[in-house]
């Protein structure tokens, strides 16, 4: 019974939890109780990542309606893929909110897990519907849902921040929904799959051509896509540490695959191909987001706008698979999409441990904060390699096989810009590094971070290990989820 | 007979060029959300003028009426002005927050104080 | 033991090293005793494994499907091993006198980085394919920063960032992408006689790569990319030591000789057009750097631009393309490596005993410290290239090689710069001992024994090199050989 | 002929008071106008065939959204506002999307046939069965309840999630009284 609705559960299920948790009274009894729920979450996810890999595609009708008049429920391997990456950080970022978050809202602390565990339930949302505009209802659920976290930060300033992002999240929602109502008047349907049989005799025409551009701007804004990240580095600085960490390895991710799922699995290949300039002026957007992201992020004061920035280099990363337009790039980009969660995620955990103890997360706050606090900063340490992209650690593994895709489209100026930005990613995160060593002055004692602070820090950190160690299964199951997902496209 | 051919959608265009003009243009930040919300109507204009058919009745069933309008539209414009009037009290909800933490709502003056 | 544990040990052994290292930080001398029995242990595994002769395959990771990380013995590895492993003996020795005598702090995080980069360096030494040495390459680098940032002050700080930001620029902006478009090219990287890049690459994609690893191997030194090396001169001379002989210059043409023979194949790239190129740009350094040496008077300063001439000697030889070319780039290798520590041990002695750095202070010296002077002059005769040392035969074989390839412009630049070697070393000794001490400093001797007895020990290496030279060409010949397909 | 008249009437007055709203002196007069605005799109959608959603709209556009924005400028009103200046970033992003979307709308059908793509594909089947699988005259609602009940139940959870938001920003602690 609950294996057949497991496909639904793994969305209803922390949205049933939300007003629980809302009405939950004291400090960390909501952070318990949204753990527990996002363990549930994590199971239910890894029972579906099991089914998707025998049946291929699951299909689910809601309300018993079938699609295209009702609304339906697809999960293939790239939804599973992401689903599973939502639920593990999911997963690991909760107990650690349920101390850290806890902390900086005191008694409402039942209000702000609902609200994250609202966050999730917009993002798996997304994720899990075949539905178009189901894409936009879960979109603005979890955009509202983490305006309202960032506000929680700490200074002033996360108001502004959560405000400008506010105004800009819905400039791009609202784009997704003009590009959507364009392909409605064109198709008259809201399914993705339907759509998707319905775009060829419309290919390169210029009504489909502006639907396309609505739709990537719109989730463009989402995502942080260069130059439409102006929102991102303010509201991850700002942001409560644990939310940081939670929206920096997911939320843009999420965006990213609706994009993906857009480009791919509705447009297709054939549309994309015919619409002039389209693959190049998504390859300079990716490149202008590694370079930019990565000099911006070269002259930050805060170690959270560092990684903030660095994640629109990334972002840029993951858009370059994409806008290659080969199943190797795709592959690329997936590949990546799942590691960056991996290693922002470790990132932004040991810096919300580190703000924790040293209240701020200034660059010169910070000052010998890895003679303090060894464990947590050897965890950064392994994130910031992985961002680097070194073997052996996840980040690698991404940046070998976009490079490889790239190498294979002969398109050497992009294998240069992702050089340069590798390069600098290593000079933005060595100032982190030199600070964090440098011995102050006056050394304060050894302070290391709560073991529940830690613990899901160095989880993360080890995770971009292991799969810096054997990148087999996750590089197949994304070579899979590009072959069938630009296999159905053309 | 007029015919109105796609006269409906010019003046959307229009309507989301001025409310996203406002939106960017204008510092207040309530202003910026009257912005969005002009940019927004246009938007479910466009969606109901999809869903038009001329001399189609309102998708009420009735005995004896042969053409309706497109009643899906409507549904999808019933939940999007939903969210949009949600969005705007969350909005307002911050710039409440962010008078009583500044003492300005205009974003100009608050580029200015950095902290 | 089978050749594979003797191979594993070449990890386990500096790891456990460091371990042992940093449990005993309390007790200097039992810190001291793990260090200088991890050496041992680890010099007897190297001539182990080289002594079975066999050549296992120690796969230690698959990171990415197809992909793995190998560790297989070939000869020039083992040679590399080798020098690496025996100097870390006597530079250890040294090190213990000269850390004491210098009241060094940190001298735990000092010992506990040494052994990591020694165990790097047996990785590069030992890997089989281009990716494990990447990994092997990067994790020297970065465990030799807090070794040429010791001090902690403002300059050693800046030193070590100019030292970082070259060497993992120049790894991650050239290495990396040429060894990623190996790859891609070949379908592979593993290391094997005559290269895997013949037959399917074109001359002038083969140009550009091996371009992109003779500047990529920033410790090879070659310019533009020498810069890092004079600046880590603000390390201890222990540490110059290390950069300069044992591991790290040394891995740096180490890589290049690596991937001339096993990846490109000296046949293949003779018809290479950048090959020439590069020939020249070599050359060129080798000059360039003797005569920057000559001006300086800063006697670190001095060895550094002299090692980065020598470097260039063994890209030169590696790139003159052919058997007994090769060959002299091993043993140059080799060469370089007993003489050029002899010299940074000496200026330590010189520095921990009379406090003086530059050249001219050094008037009349060597009657204060005669066994030192003397394994210095030992040392720089080898260095100019002048019998009985081996520096005399390795440069002799470089000239042969330069010969029988019909390259003149060597043949050039070897003469030229064996003159102003001369020009920048002997002024040296002949101060040391024949002018008189003008001002009249503190009373001093010779340095701690310690480090005395380490630097006879390698100016001795320098002497007895030149006949153990026949068993490293016996050893290498075959290396040399492989791939001539007549 | 009479609706074309009114639809067209209505459509230029929209416009000019949306018009009207950006220009206006104060902020007082801009949220009023808004309110009339949201009404005569009200308008606009009752000619149109949209009557749930006109309904809607004046309830909750020119009602709740406008009593919201009167609400909030009580509490952070009588800041006088800088003049307008023409932004010209601001006007060029806004002419070249115009443009565009000029561009692409061009290549739509014409409004209001009754063969439109839009019209052929899920639609009729609404129109056509759900009086007998719903049994509501009324399709929207039908759709909304029952087809579509799932876009329903996330906006019920959106206004949830603001109303959560809502309450957490405007209760409890405040971090400028710590500062």
């Amino acid at each position: 019974m609950i294996l057949s609705h497991a496909q639904v559960l793994v969305v209803a299920l922390p949205l049933l939890a939300v007003p629980i948790c809302a009405l939950l009274p004291g400090r960390r009894l909501p952070g318990v109780f949204a753990t527990l729920v996002a363990w549930a979450v994590l199971a239910l996810a890894l029972l579906l990542m099991q089914e998707v890999s025998a049946a291929g595609v699951l299909r689910y009708q809601l309300g018993g309606w079938a699609p295209p008049w009702g609304i339906e429920y697809r999960l293939d391997r790239l939804a599973a893929l992401v689903q599973l990456l939502l639920a593990l950080i999911a997963a690991v970022v909760l107990p650690y909110a349920a101390r850290s978050l806890s902390d900086e809202v005191g008694e409402r602390s039942g209000g702000a897990f609902a609200a994250l565990l609202l966050l999730l339930t917009g993002l798996l949302g997304i994720v899990a519907t075949g539905d178009a505009f189901n894409v936009f209802v879960f979109l603005e659920i979890s955009s509202l849902a983490s305006y309202t976290l960032i506000a929680l930060g700490r200074r002033r300033r996360a108001l502004v921040a959560s405000f400008r992002y506010l105004i800009l999240g819905t400039v791009g929602a609202t784009f997704f929904l003009i590009g959507l109502g364009l392909l409605y008047a064109l198709t008259g349907t809201l399914n993705m799959d339907d759509l998707a049989a319905r775009m060829p005799p419309l290919a390169g025409s210029p009504a489909a051509t502006t639907a396309l551009f609505f739709i990537v701007v719109g989730l463009g804004l989402k995502a942080a896509m260069f130059p439409l990240h102006q929102w991102l580095p303010d509201a991850y600085a700002e942001a409560p540490p644990a939310v940081s960490a939670f929206m920096a390895a997911t939320s843009t991710k999420v965006a990213l695959y609706a994009l993906a799922r857009f480009l791919f699995g509705v447009f297709g290949l054939q549309q994309l191909t015919e619409v002039p300039m389209l693959q190049e002026g998504l390859q300079w957007l990716a490149v202008a987001g590694m370079l930019g992201g990565s000099i911006l992020a070269l002259r930050a004061a805060d170690i959270g706008r560092i990684l903030a920035l660095s994640s629109v280099a990334q972002v840029g990363y993951i858009l370059l698979g994409f806008a290659l337009l080969s199943t190797a790039g795709v592959a690329a980009g997936l590949v990546h999409l799942f590691n960056h969660a991996l290693m922002k995620g470790a990132l932004f955990l040991a810096l919300g441990a580190m703000i924790h103890r040293c209240g701020g997360g200034e660059l010169a706050r910070l000052e010998g904060v890895g003679h303090r606090m060894p464990w947590t900063m050897a965890a950064f340490m392994v994130g910031a390699l992985s961002l680097i992209g070194v073997p052996l650690t996840a980040g690698f593994v991404g940046k070998w096989y976009l490079v490889s895709a790239v190498i294979d489209q002969s398109a050497w100026w992009l294998v240069a810009a992702i050089l340069v930005s590798s390069i600098l990613s290593v000079f933005y995160l060595w100032r982190i590094v030199e600070v964090a060593y440098r011995r102050p002055a006056v050394m304060p004692p050894r302070a290391e971070a709560p073991l529940i602070l830690l613990l899901p820090t160095m989880l993360l950190a080890l995770a971009n290990l292991l799969v810096g160690l054997n990148s087999s299964p996750l590089v197949s199951w994304a070579e899979a989820a590009s072959l069938s997902l630009l296999g159905t496209g053309s | 007979m007029i015919d109105l051919g796609l006269y409906n959608y010019w003046i959307v265009i229009a309507l989301m060029m001025s409310g996203l003009y406002a939106l960017i243009a204008r510092g207040n930040l309530i202003r910026k959300l009257i912005g969005l919300n002009i940019f927004q109507a246009s938007v479910f204009l466009l969606y109901i003028s999809v869903g038009f058919v001329r001399d189609g009745a309102a998708p009420i069933l009735a005995p004896d009426v042969e053409s309706y309008s497109n009643p899906l539209p409507h549904v999808l414009i019933l939940t999007a002005i939903v969210v949009g009037v949600a969005t705007t009290a969350l909005g307002l909800a911050l710039a409440v927050r962010i008078h009583g933490a500044y003492g300005s709502i205009d974003d100009d003056v608050l580029d200015r104080q950095r902290d | 033991m089978s050749s594979m544990d003797w191979l594993a040990c070449l990890l386990w052994v500096p790891a456990l090293g460091v371990l042992g290292i940093v449990a005993a930080r309390r007790h200097a001398n039992l810190r001291e005793s793990v260090t200088l029995v991890t050496a041992l242990a680890l010099f007897l595994s190297v001539i182990q494994l080289a002594a079975s002769g066999e050549s296992p395959r120690w796969v230690l990771a698959e990171p990415l499907p197809g992909l793995e990380l190998v560790l297989s013995p070939e000869p020039l590895g083992l040679m590399f091993g080798l020098i690496a492993s025996g100097l870390w003996i006597v530079t250890s020795i040294y090190a213990f006198g000269y850390m004491r005598a210098k009241h060094e702090s940190h001298q735990t995080r000092f010992y506990a980085c040494f052994a990591l980069s020694i165990g790097a360096a047996m990785g590069i030494a030992m890997s089989a394919n281009l990716l494990t040495l990447f990994v092997f390459y990067e994790v020297l680098t970065l465990s030799t920063y807090p070794l040429v940032a010791h001090h902690g002050d403002d300059k050693a700080r800046a030193g070590a960032r100019t030292y970082l930001r070259i060497l993992l620029g120049t790894s991650i902006g050239l290495l990396l992408p040429a060894i990623i478009w190996t790859y891609h090219l070949a379908a592979g990287g593993d290391f094997q006689p005559g290269g895997i890049l013949a037959g399917r690459v074109d001359a002038t994609t083969a140009g550009l790569l091996l371009a992109l690893y003779v500047l990529g191997v920033g410790k090879a030194a070659v310019m533009p990319v020498h810069r890092w090396l004079p600046a880590a001169m603000v390390a201890p001379t222990p540490v110059s030591a290390l950069l300069h002989a044992v591991a790290v210059v040394k891995a740096g043409v180490f890589v290049i000789l690596k991937v001339v023979v096993y990846v490109f194949g000296m046949e293949f790239l003779a018809g290479v057009p950048f090959e020439r190129a590069l020939l020249w740009l070599a050359g060129f350094t080798v000059l360039a750097a003797s005569l920057v040496a000559l001006r300086q008077d800063n006697l670190k300063r001095l060895l550094a631009y002299s090692t980065i001439g020598q470097l260039s000697y063994v890209v030169m030889a590696a790139l003159t393309l052919g058997a007994t070319a090769g060959l002299a780039a091993a043993l140059h290798i080799a060469a370089h490596a007993v003489a050029k520590i002899t010299l940074f041990f000496t200026a330590g002695a010189i520095y921990v005993a009379s406090g003086k750095t530059e050249v001219s202070q050094l008037d009349g010296i060597g009657r204060r410290m005669p066994v030192t002077m003397t394994a210095f002059a030992v040392a720089a005769l080898s260095m100019v290239g002048l019998p009985p040392t081996v520096g005399f035969i390795s440069k002799w074989m470089i000239l042969q090689g330069a010969l029988e390839a019909d390259q003149l412009f060597v043949v050039t630049v070897l003469v030229i710069s064996t003159g102003l070697n001369a020009a920048y070393f002997m002024p040296i000794v002949h101060r040391a001992f024949f002018r008189e001490e003008q001002s009249v400093p503190k009373n001093h001797g010779e340095a701690p024994p310690p480090m005395v007895a380490a630097l006879v020990v390698t100016a001795l290496l320098t002497l007895l090199g030149a006949l153990a030279a026949d068993a490293l060409i016996a050893m290498q010949s075959p290396v040399m050989l492989a791939g001539r397909v007549e | 002929m009479i609706e074309e008249l009114i639809d067209v009437l209505l459509l230029v007055a929209l416009l000019l008071v949306a018009l009207q709203v950006i220009g206006s002196r104060g902020l007082l007069a801009a949220i009023m106008t808004f309110g009339a605005f949201s009404l005569v799109c009200a308008g606009l959608f009752i000619t149109l065939d949209a009557v749930d959603v006109a309904f809607t709209e004046a309830a909750v556009g020119a009602g709740v959204a406008t009593l919201l924005m009167l609400a909030a400028l009580r509490r952070c009103g009588g800041e006088p506002e800088e003049s307008p200046r023409v932004h010209w970033g601001g006007l060029v992003t806004v002419l070249v999307l115009g443009g565009l979307l000029v561009w692409g709308i061009r290549d739509l059908p014409p409004v209001g046939l009754a063969d439109n793509p839009a019209h052929e594909h899920v639609a009729p089947r609404y129109l056509e069965q759900s009086g007998t699988e719903i049994g509501i005259p009324n399709v929207v609602t039908s759709v909304l309840a029952s087809y579509r009940g799932f876009d329903t139940l996330g906006e019920v959870v959106v206004i949830f999630t603001a109303g959560l938001g809502v309450w957490l920003l405007l209760s409890g602690r405040r971090p400028e009284e710590e500062e």
